[in-house]
């Protein structure tokens, strides 16, 4: 079996073939800023206002947000006019679902529909 | 000795009856013809549910692979297309 | 009419393969349709290519696979169900670089006859076929 | 057209096998369907809302089991309203309303009839 990996700071973190952290705990905010570099993101207050939401959700539920819940969360911070599903995919190109939940530390969800 | 298994875990024969209503039908499949040879709890049961007028019907393949006979005359024994006609005329089923 | 057959009982450790099976056949012979047999829970592993009974036991999976090809009814497998218990196909085996030798890429666990899909699909069968019958 | 009403009934406890995890999956994507999902908690089933779970120590080096019933309090994030719990289910394994980790409405084997014959759909774990 092929294992994946991200190197950090001299540290090596498993991952999935998709470069979700195998482990959750060893999640921290400067390796989410390099996560998110590999895949060409770089992180603003905007990606984090999300991420921080991804995270006490999941610390919750276990569970990432529905859509509605994360554009109403966004809405409340940004106000109505910008924050809206279009501005999230700016924000997050691989759709904000997987890559909020990704550079959040968070397994990947699931897809099933 | 390790026992895994929940105390409240039971024989089910009961628990389809208390969702039944007048007009539906309780089809024992698989294990649940070896009812059939437990007189007392089957008896018990087929009058609740004649009094709540659900019909009984058991698999006839899956009573004579296990070798039991029908001695009840409230049940009827149906073949798989018996089993097919009776998901016909009822609206839904639901597996317990 | 068309039935929707839902399956969730493990190979062998239930006889809900063998139960399906000839619901489905009695179910064809009447003259009504079965729109597909989505396989969940541990009814995935009635999809395993790897299942070798003995020649005079029942051989579900190839039943299957028989039933389905003669009738062309679809055999669908939950994606997540089955990755949890193994079964999946030669497509996801890739996706997750599971293969034992990069040089073979039909390592799949799931018989070929079957599709993987998601739940997705099991619901959108529920409401489109006028009956569905869970054998567990 | 109004939506289709689906049941969801779980009977298991959770922990012991993958029942909840793979009703939970089912549930959602009910939900996503924006079907009028109801999930009704049946025998030990109810044991999946119990409150005070505890998955033990964090320690990566132990095998680690998912408190998915955590879930069971979203929910109603994702859409879905209607969660019962019979009450008798309870009574029988020491249980009330207040130790459910999310409201749900107590309901006994008459109202479960008319329960399961008002919806469209019935799926059982």
């Amino acid at each position: 079996m092929s294992e994946y990996s991200i190197e950090f700071q001299g540290q090596t973190y498993a991952t999935d073939v998709q470069g979700f952290l195998k482990q959750r705990l060893v999640w921290s905010p400067e390796l989410a800023v390099h996560m998110a570099k590999l895949d060409g993101v770089d992180l603003t207050h905007e990606h984090w206002e999300i991420i921080n939401y991804f995270r006490d959700y999941y610390d919750d539920y276990n569970i990432p947000p529905p859509m509605r819940m994360v554009i109403r969360v966004f809405k409340k911070a940004f106000g109505e006019d910008n924050a809206n599903s279009r501005y999230l995919l700016q924000l997050f190109p691989e759709g904000a679902t997987k890559a909020a939940s990704k550079f959040a530390g968070l397994p990947k969800p699931k897809n099933c529909k | 000795m390790v026992i895994n298994r929940s105390w409240h875990e039971q024989v089910a024969l009961f628990e389809p009856l208390c969702f039944a209503q007048s007009g539906d039908t309780i089809l024992l499949l698989e294990d649940a013809v070896l009812a059939m040879q437990s007189p007392i709890t089957l008896a018990s049961f087929l009058a609740k549910c004649q009094a709540n007028q659900i019909s009984v019907a058991a698999l006839l393949d899956d009573c004579r692979l296990r070798g039991i006979d029908n001695k009840y005359p409230q049940i009827d024994l149906v073949d798989y297309t018996g089993y097919v006609d009776l998901v016909i005329a009822h609206d839904k089923q639901v597996a317990w | 009419m068309n039935v929707n057959i839902l399956v969730t009982g493990a190979l062998y450790s239930s006889q809900s393969a063998y139960s399906a099976l000839r619901f489905c056949q009695a179910a064809v012979a009447a003259g009504h349709s079965i729109s597909q047999v989505f396989f969940y829970q541990d009814g995935v592993t009635q999809a395993n290519l790897y299942s070798l009974p003995l020649d005079d036991e029942f051989d579900a999976v190839n039943s299957w696979v028989r039933f389905s090809q003669q009738t062309s009814t679809p055999l669908v497998v939950c994606v997540s169900a089955g990755e949890r218990r193994g079964l999946m196909s030669d497509e996801q085996v890739l996706e997750h670089h599971l293969g034992r030798n990069a040089a073979i890429d039909s390592n799949g666990s799931a018989h070929s006859q079957f599709s993987v899909a998601g739940l997705g699909v099991l619901h959108q069968a529920s409401l489109d076929s006028e009956r569905m019958v869970t054998f567990k | 057209m109004s939506a289709k009403k689906y049941l969801y009934v779980i009977t298991k406890a959770p922990y012991s096998n993958a029942a909840g995890i793979e009703a939970l999956d089912a549930i959602l994507i009910g939900a996503s369907f924006e079907l009028d999902v109801s999930v009704l908690f049946l025998h030990n089933g109810v044991f999946q809302l119990k409150d005070n779970q505890d998955i033990g120590v964090k320690d990566s080096s132990l095998p680690n089991v998912k408190q998915f019933t955590k879930t069971y309090k979203a929910l109603e994030d994702f859409g879905v309203n209607q969660l019962y719990v019979q009450d008798q289910s309870l009574d029988a394994r020491g249980l009330s309303e207040s130790d459910l980790i999310v409201p749900a409405k107590l309901i006994d084997s008459q109202s479960i009839k008319v329960l399961v014959s008002e919806h469209d759909q019935v799926f059982t774990f």
